[in-house]
């Protein structure tokens, strides 16, 4: 009957490297899944916001519906042209842009941090109520690549929807502030 | 003193001049099986698993795996393939849940109530009743998945902590029906299991191959001690203790489902007890059936005496009468407070378009009762078998009424509505109905169906006296 | 982390200031379906189709109802457009196990599609029958998806939906509102039925605003709630037909 | 779409497995596209409105249009427009889904392999032009250009009269079933025969104590139903004076009749002896406060009140309290509906109601009869008036003698809308070159050998002198609100480019190089004037201000006091009317009407118009057969059976609907269904009212009779179960009583 025992005592030790194999599964699973989400996505044009930053351009001035629309737009190929007809105009990423300038097509970019189809976004209320680029962008000024810094799903809102104050909580709490 | 009869071997020869009554001569036969012989009469038909029985079990996989299609070109197409619309947004599925849930009250009632009450007819048919139980828990809890339009999104039903801040909202009912479902699921395996303990290691110790591995491994270890022994029966006197509120809350929260909503004739107080006692009418014409099933394709003819059924049938008439009661009750209610919607609600059940399913619940369900007050008819397996499913027919009627009867009806005639189930409405119930029995034969082969060590405990009871001329039969008080 | 208190029917002691309301005038209501279409093109409620249309799966979330009254030659025909009533006390929104529907603090009964499991026993539970399910999913055969309304989402099948009141309407007139300052005007809001009903039988406004046109409305002799006897306290009153106002 | 599904902190590990499967909403990115050179206006996120005109009917209501990233998302009325005053009947507001119809053509086509064929091969448009240019230089002599309009803007008229005389052809014909069953012909030589003027006149229905509408079901598509609409709330509970008074003279129960006070269920053909009647009564026994409308009393010398009450079948003092209420009403309205044109005593029943408005001198007053003020300049002042059914079938003649070298089609599809006996289906055949101008594949593009798909009217230019007007002259304007989706292009760009292709005198009829300098110049005769709303300094800043504020109408209302110029002296009589179909072989009167939302079938195309369940019956998506309880009982039939209904023309069959509100001896089919083609939601859909329309036998073809017909029903023994949104069992009721 001893070979019975064997078997026993290896079904007894094989459960618990089962458990540990599914738990390295997981937390696989878990890091794969947040550098797809925070992976940078290629763009047609590799442009490089550190060194617009660090020239002293403001957000506002590549993206300047931020303070009145829902969207903060992205540049339209007139904005890169307008200073890149003169400056650097002979390096081959600015070349590439004088061609869609030429053809008149606009440039598909990318872009980098989306919301669902569920969800309502506006710049404007975020903006007037004093919150500034980097805290859901990220220090974009300081990325040669943007991605997203943050995962922005619901909890991460409403977790700084909570730490409003007390008479904004329940209007900034209700579903449908978000939710369309 | 009591004499006590030998405990083995040899024939005792029966006391000569008296003739004892049928009943006793029953439970005298079983005195002269010795343990082993008992143990082999239990153990035998698990092994008689013969070409009839895999065709049994190669029809019901066929009729399971088509559901199980049913239900994925369901959830791939959408809601719409089954028959419900506006107003009646529930159809036949929560009608045959509460049907499950109906059925599973027949184990609790049978294993817990009565071995409170020890009723000693009981011991033969706890197991194959708390098999029923949960078996049909099983079933009834596929159907709020199969039901919900976003299946994919079940969990936000389970209170798991997110980072989103939402729970699952305690006021509805549907969350009532998951929490009872689920402990009287667990509940009643439990109870299940612990019944089953000693039998398994009895299994152990007289069979070999996988069985011995698997009765082995379900048996712990078993090895009939005297503090197992004692174990076991304060847990089982717990268990029957603690599973009679959760019998009565299960299905009194599936009632609630319809009883919160001001939907007419859904809106009633009589709802919880008419249900519950609905479902101790049908889960215990069910197993009465079963019994009856299982008595002749198991040849269990020895355990499962007339007695026995005689006691079921009775229990099942005086369920049938309290269904008919509460019925009537909150019938009478609502027919003499004449109000309009309710009037148009049963004017159309009784003589409109639902009169037909409505006058085959009332027949199927009253007349059974009649029949059940008769002893010979009460005896007559083929006869109990066929009360017992007609029973059942009429209570699935009944459940289908209250679900989508009264929702083709409401305040707003402009908004009525009719229900015709589809295909795939019929197949996903099927499907459930061939998986319960699939489940019950499957567990009639694996386990020993007739707990062994009650009968044994119940046969150490009974023993023969001589009071003057007569011979009475009597019993100790064991527990 | 404190924990987001969810505004149920119960809990009002919050409630905004504001309490949206409508008025019905069944005096001037013609049944000429304009709100009905108004409604398909604001919310992008989809289109089942003539199988589905028969079977009692249509998604309108206004509906004409036209009654019949007398028989002939002295037949009179009435019409009432019935919508979610936005029940102050409204039974669908207990009964929901995941909170999908629930009171917002501005006495809208709110719907959260993605929310939604499709039990559907809001549903049953609603005595106005005015939640409508998605049985299939629904399709815009291109290039109609391009008119689709982008701040209101498109929803998946089997989820329920019902009017909102246009609560994308309402919450851009409120942002709108907040960031130049100036309060919000009465009338200056509307649903797309109100906006576009030819014969001003539907007025919109704020209830708990007396001067605003539908508390003014709601004081007339005329005003009644449809199912009132139920307690579940619609926000939307109906104008009798057939009397002057005056 | 792969829902990213990551979560915070160390809950991860409980969602870390659950991705969840991609089977959430269809999620639909706000696509972002950045411009080139951004246009001023455009502003990412938030939507810009576009003013123009509706042209789901010839109303012209002003829309204003949604559109955000250059989609248009959202119609709504114009505000500011006097015409609808912000408001839009169900057709309008579907209007995106002609826009973005699937089945809209994409380029122009030519149909190889033979008419009918449905085989579509798309052409370069200049490729497509120089053929038709050159097919047109071959016109002249013997054969001639024919033009068919029917639902046609008004800055496009002007263009195709000058381009026909150009090339030496008749004026187009104007001609389709909207506009017949609207009456709309007869209702502009009403006003031509009484006040001299081609203007349709303008009924103060806001304003009137009572009204009494024959055969008018002007709240649903007669004339401008928003409008009407409008005044029909402001007469209910708008005037301070207390609640208007209406009464319906229809044989079937309409959406209007529903809401009238009282429905008077009159024979078909004698709406215009009741007006009679009535006259007659109001005049014998001096009723009304007005003293002297003895001056027109010799209007109803011979009449005879008796008679009267035993053709209509009503009693004579049902008849007397009507003419005492419209009489003793201080501004009481009469109005002659398009159910007058129906049949063939048409125009003297009008005569008869317009009547009634004169002897109780309504003419100029509040809450009577009015006729518009004409926009003050030359390019908007000529009303079109639809031709009559005689010019129609002078064209039909045309074309079966092969007078017609080339025929073009704009806005009208006359194979669907035209009975049979018409002919026009076979005279096509020996027309050499036809050509639509639809932008779908209708029924009349298939007999088509090119088809020029014009753009939608979201998509193009154009202007519309509003007919009948509202309280003022209003020119409504039309601008694209989005860019044209496919490579169309509009009707007035190709008759510019053949004109300059082909040169000589057409070139200087048409000399505008392209459609807006067109209307820029035909706009700019209204800068000059005083009364309009829009005040420009310049020309440029006149025309600008012209497309945002969505046309031109006078800051205050003007309108005229008509003067009776024609009909006053002689007796009226109304000759009873006359019908196809012997009574014995066809007992009941055949009634069509105009569905709410699929209008003459236009608006078959679109599929919300087709979900939306007519007003009355709750039914969508198919025809159906409207019959009186009693007659139902009589067939032997219930709702969802199916019945044939056979007239002397042709046959069809529907599944019936019992209806209460209809006499027990007409049965009432509604229009819009039965389209062969016209794209997927149209398609092979119900039946074709029109194929059972009969011609009368003594008239001569000078009137389309289209309620003239008498018919058989008879059972089949099929069911069908017809969409309704109510549910038969509820019987109709409110609540359960």
């Amino acid at each position: 009957m001893s070979s019975t025992g064997v078997r026993r005592i290896s079904l007894g030790r094989a459960i618990p490297l089962i458990l540990v194999g599914v738990a390295v599964l997981v937390t696989a699973a878990i890091l794969l899944n947040r550098r797809v989400a925070q992976a940078a996505p290629d763009q047609p044009i590799a442009f490089n916001h550190r060194t617009h930053a660090d020239a002293g351009i403001q957000c506002l001035f590549c993206h300047p519906n931020a303070m009145r629309s829902d969207v903060a737009g992205i540049p339209s190929v007139q904005r890169c042209v307008g200073c890149h007809q003169t400056i650097a105009s002979s390096s081959a990423r600015i070349k590439t842009v004088l061609s869609y300038w030429e053809r008149s097509e606009p440039i598909p970019w990318a872009p980098v941090t989306q919301m669902a189809d569920f969800v309502f976004f506006s710049h404007q209320p975020h903006l007037s109520a004093g919150v500034n680029c980097e805290t859901c962008h990220g220090v974009v000024g300081k990325m040669s690549v943007v991605r997203p810094v943050v995962t922005m799903d619901m909890g991460w809102c409403l977790d700084c929807h909570l730490k409003q104050p007390e008479p904004k909580v329940a209007r900034l709490t209700d579903c449908l502030a978000c939710h369309k | 003193m009591s004499d006590q009869p030998e405990p083995s071997g040899g024939k005792p020869t029966p006391p000569e001049s008296l003739e004892p009554s049928e009943q006793v001569r029953g439970r005298l036969l079983l005195d002269q099986r010795t343990d082993r012989e008992i143990d082999e009469a239990v153990l035998r038909p698990m092994f008689e698993t013969g070409p009839r029985f895999w065709i049994l079990v190669g029809i019901l996989g066929a009729i399971v795996a088509w559901g199980i299609y049913a239900w994925i070109y369901q959830i791939y197409w959408g809601m719409g393939v089954a028959g419900i619309n506006r107003p009646v947004y529930w159809g036949l599925y929560i009608a045959t849940f509460v049907f499950w849930v109906g059925i599973s009250h027949a184990g609790t009632m049978i294993s817990a109530v009565l071995r409170l009450l020890k009723a000693d007819w009981r011991r033969p048919i706890t197991r194959g009743a708390e098999a029923m139980t949960s078996f049909a828990l099983m079933m009834a809890g596929l159907y709020p998945l199969i039901h919900l339009g976003r299946v994919w999104k079940f969990y936000w039903m389970i209170p798991y902590p997110n980072n989103r801040f939402m729970w699952p909202n305690f006021q509805s009912p549907l969350m009532w029906d998951m929490v009872a479902i689920f402990t009287y699921l667990i509940g009643s395996t439990l109870y299940l299991y612990l019944a089953l303990i000693p039998d398994m290691a009895m299994a152990r110790d007289h069979t070999d191959g996988w069985r011995y591995k698997l009765y082995r491994g379900m048996a712990l270890g078993w090895r009939g001690t005297q503090g197992e022994w004692h174990k076991l029966h304060r847990a089982l006197s717990i268990f029957s203790v603690v599973i009679i509120p959760v019998f009565l809350s299960v299905h009194s929260i599936v009632s609630w489902d319809f009883a919160v909503t001001i939907q007419p004739r859904w809106h009633s107080t009589i709802f919880a007890p008419y249900f519950v006692i609905g479902a101790v009418y049908s889960g215990l014409a069910a197993l009465a059936a079963i019994l009856v099933i299982v008595r002749r394709t198991m040849r269990l003819q020895e355990f499962l005496r007339s007695e026995h059924f005689d006691a079921l049938g009775k229990l099942v008439m005086v369920a049938g009468m309290g269904w008919i009661y509460f019925w009537f009750s909150g019938f009478i209610v609502e027919w003499y407070g004449n109000d309009p919607v309710i009037r148009e609600l049963i004017h159309e059940e009784i003589s409109g378009g639902l009169a037909p399913f409505f006058w085959l619940q009332m027949t199927a369900n009253v007349l059974p009762v009649l029949f059940l007050a008769f002893r010979r008819i009460r005896t007559n397996p083929a006869f109990l078998l066929a009360l017992a499913l007609l029973i059942n027919v009429g209570m699935y009627t009944e459940r289908a009424l209250i679900v989508f009867g009264n929702l083709e009806r409401n305040y707003l005639p402009f908004n009525w509505g009719t229900y015709r189930p589809t295909w795939v409405e019929v197949s996903v119930i099927a499907m459930t109905f061939a998986g319960f029995i699939l489940l019950y034969t499957l567990f009639s082969r694996i386990v020993p169906y007739v707990p062994v060590w009650e009968i044994k405990e119940g046969r150490l009871r009974y023993s023969l006296r001589r009071i003057g001329r007569l011979l009475v039969p009597t019993a100790a008080e064991i527990e | 982390m404190e924990k987001a208190v969810k505004p149920s029917a119960k809990t009002q002691k919050n409630a905004s200031e504001r309490r949206w309301g409508m008025v019905i005038d069944l005096d001037r209501c013609t049944g000429c379906q304009a709100c009905v279409v108004a409604c398909h093109a604001e919310n992008n409620v989809p289109v089942v189709g003539e199988r589905e249309a028969a079977s009692g799966r249509t998604m309108h979330w206004i509906r004409i109802e036209r009654y019949w009254e007398g028989e002939y030659p002295n037949v009179k025909a009435r019409f009432m457009p019935v919508l979610c009533q936005q029940c102050t006390q409204a039974p669908c929104e207990p009964v929901c196990p995941v909170f999908a529907t629930y009171h917002t603090a501005e006495g809208l009964n709110a719907q959260i599609y993605n929310r939604c499991i499709g039990t559907r026993f809001c549903g049953s539970a609603c005595p106005y029958k005015v939640r409508v399910f998605n049985w299939f999913r629904p399709e815009f055969p291109e290039p109609l998806g391009e008119q689709l309304n982008p701040d209101v989402s498109e929803r998946s099948r089997g989820i329920i939906e019902k009017c909102s009141f246009c609560i994308q309407r309402l919450r851009r007139a409120e942002l709108d509102a907040s960031a130049s300052g100036n309060p919000l005007a009465d009338g200056a809001v509307q649903p797309a039925c109100v906006q576009s009903c030819p014969s001003s039988a539907l007025i919109f406004g704020d209830m708990n605003d007396p001067e605003s046109h539908v508390s003014r409305l709601a004081l007339s002799h005329r005003a009644f709630r449809l199912l009132d006897f139920l307690g579940t306290d619609p926000a939307v009153i109906y104008l009798k037909g057939g009397e002057t106002n005056v | 779409m792969t829902h990213t599904v990551s979560r915070r902190s160390f809950l991860k590990i409980a969602a870390g497995t659950g991705v969840a499967a991609g089977l959430n909403p269809t999620v639909r990115r706000v696509a972002l596209e950045p411009f080139v050179r951004p246009p001023e206006e455009e502003l990412p996120g938030k939507a810009t409105w576009y003013a123009s005109t509706c042209r789901q009917c010839p109303a012209g209501c002003g829309i204003i249009v949604r559109v955000i990233n250059g989609r248009a998302r959202k119609i709504e009325g114009n505000p500011g427009h006097p015409l609808n005053r912000g408001k839009l009947c169900a057709r309008g507001q579907a209007g995106l889904q002609v826009l973005y119809n699937p089945d809209r053509l994409q380029n122009a086509v030519r149909q190889t392999g033979g008419r009918g064929s449905r085989h579509f091969e798309p052409l370069q448009w200049d490729e497509v032009l120089d053929q038709l240019a050159s097919s047109l230089r071959g016109v002249g002599g013997g054969s001639e250009v024919a033009f068919l309009g029917g639902l046609m803007p008004t800055h496009l008229y002007p263009l195709v009269t000058r381009f026909l005389e150009a090339l030496g052809s008749p004026a187009p014909v104007l001609f389709d079933l909207h506009s017949a069953m609207e009456g709309r012909t007869q209702s502009h030589d009403l006003t031509q025969r009484w006040f001299g003027s081609m203007e349709l006149p303008i009924y103060d229905i806001g304003h009137a104590e009572v009204i009494f509408s024959f055969g008018a079901n002007f709240l649903e598509t007669w004339l401008s139903p928003v409008s009407q609409s409008y005044d029909y709330g402001t007469m209910r509970q708008g005037q301070s004076g207390g609640r208007g008074f209406l009464v319906q003279f229809e044989p079937r129960l309409s959406g209007t009749g529903a809401s009238a006070d009282q429905w008077v269920p009159v024979q078909p053909g004698t709406q215009g002896l009741i007006a009679l009647g009535l006259g007659r009564i109001i005049v014998e026994e001096n009723l009304g406060r007005v003293g002297s409308h003895r001056e027109h009393a010799q209007l109803y010398r011979d009449v005879n009140v008796g008679a009267v009450a035993d053709a209509s079948g009503l009693p004579v003092e049902r008849l007397q309290k009507l003419a005492r209420i419209f009489a003793d009403a201080d501004r009481s309205v009469a109005l002659p509906g398009g159910g007058l044109s129906s049949h063939t005593n048409a125009s003297q029943s009008m005569d008869a109601v317009m009547a009634l408005n004169v002897i109780m001198r309504r003419l100029g007053r509040v809450g009577g009869v009015f006729l518009p003020q004409q926009v003050p300049a030359d390019a908007f002042s000529a009303p079109i008036s639809p031709s009559p059914f005689r010019d129609l079938g002078k064209l039909v003649q045309n074309m079966r003698s092969g007078r017609v070298g080339v025929l073009m089609i704009y806005g009208a599809n006359p194979v669907y809308e035209l009975p049979r006996w018409s002919g026009f289906i076979d005279a096509l055949t020996n027309v050499p070159l036809v050509v639509s101008f639809c932008p779908f594949i209708d029924e009349t593009a298939v007999q088509a050998d090119y088809v020029l798909p014009d753009h939608t009217y979201l998509e193009g230019w154009g202007y519309q002198v509003c007919s009948p007007g509202a309280d003022r002259p209003v020119v409504s304007s039309q601008q694209p609100a989005v860019r044209p989706l496919y490579d169309t292009r509009s009707t007035a760009e190709v008759l510019l480019s053949l004109a300059s292709r082909l040169g000589g005198a057409l070139a200087q009829a048409l000399p505008w190089p392209d459609e807006p300098t067109y209307l820029e110049e035909a706009s700019a005769q209204l800068f000059g004037s005083s009364i309009g709303v829009i005040d420009a300094r310049t020309e440029a800043g006149f025309w600008s201000q012209w497309r945002q504020v969505g046309g031109w109408w006078s800051a205050k209302p003007i309108m005229q006091e008509p003067e009776l110029a024609g009909l006053t002296e002689g007796p009226l009589q109304v000759p009873s009317a006359s019908f196809a179909g012997k009574p014995d072989q066809f007992p009941y009167y055949l009634m069509p009407y105009e569905s709410i939302a699929l209008s003459d079938g236009r608006g078959a195309s679109q599929p919300w118009l087709q979900e939306t369940p007519d007003p009355m019956t709750t039914a969508s998506w198919n025809t159906w057969v409207e019959l009186n309880p009693e007659t139902a009982a009589h067939l032997g039939v219930t709702d969802n059976d199916i019945v044939r209904v056979v007239s002397p023309q042709g046959a069809l069959e529907a599944p019936v609907v019992v209806y209460p509100g209809i006499r027990p001896d007409v049965i009432a089919i509604p229009t819009g269904q039965g389209h062969q083609d016209y794209g997927r939601f149209a398609a092979a859909r119900g039946a074709n009212v029109m194929d059972l329309i009969s011609p009368v036998p003594e008239q001569e073809v000078s009137l389309l009779a289209w309620g003239a017909t008498r018919v058989r029903v008879e059972a089949v023994h099929k069911v069908m179960t017809l969409a309704r949104l109510e549910s038969l069992d509820g019987e109709g009721r409110e609540t359960v009583r």
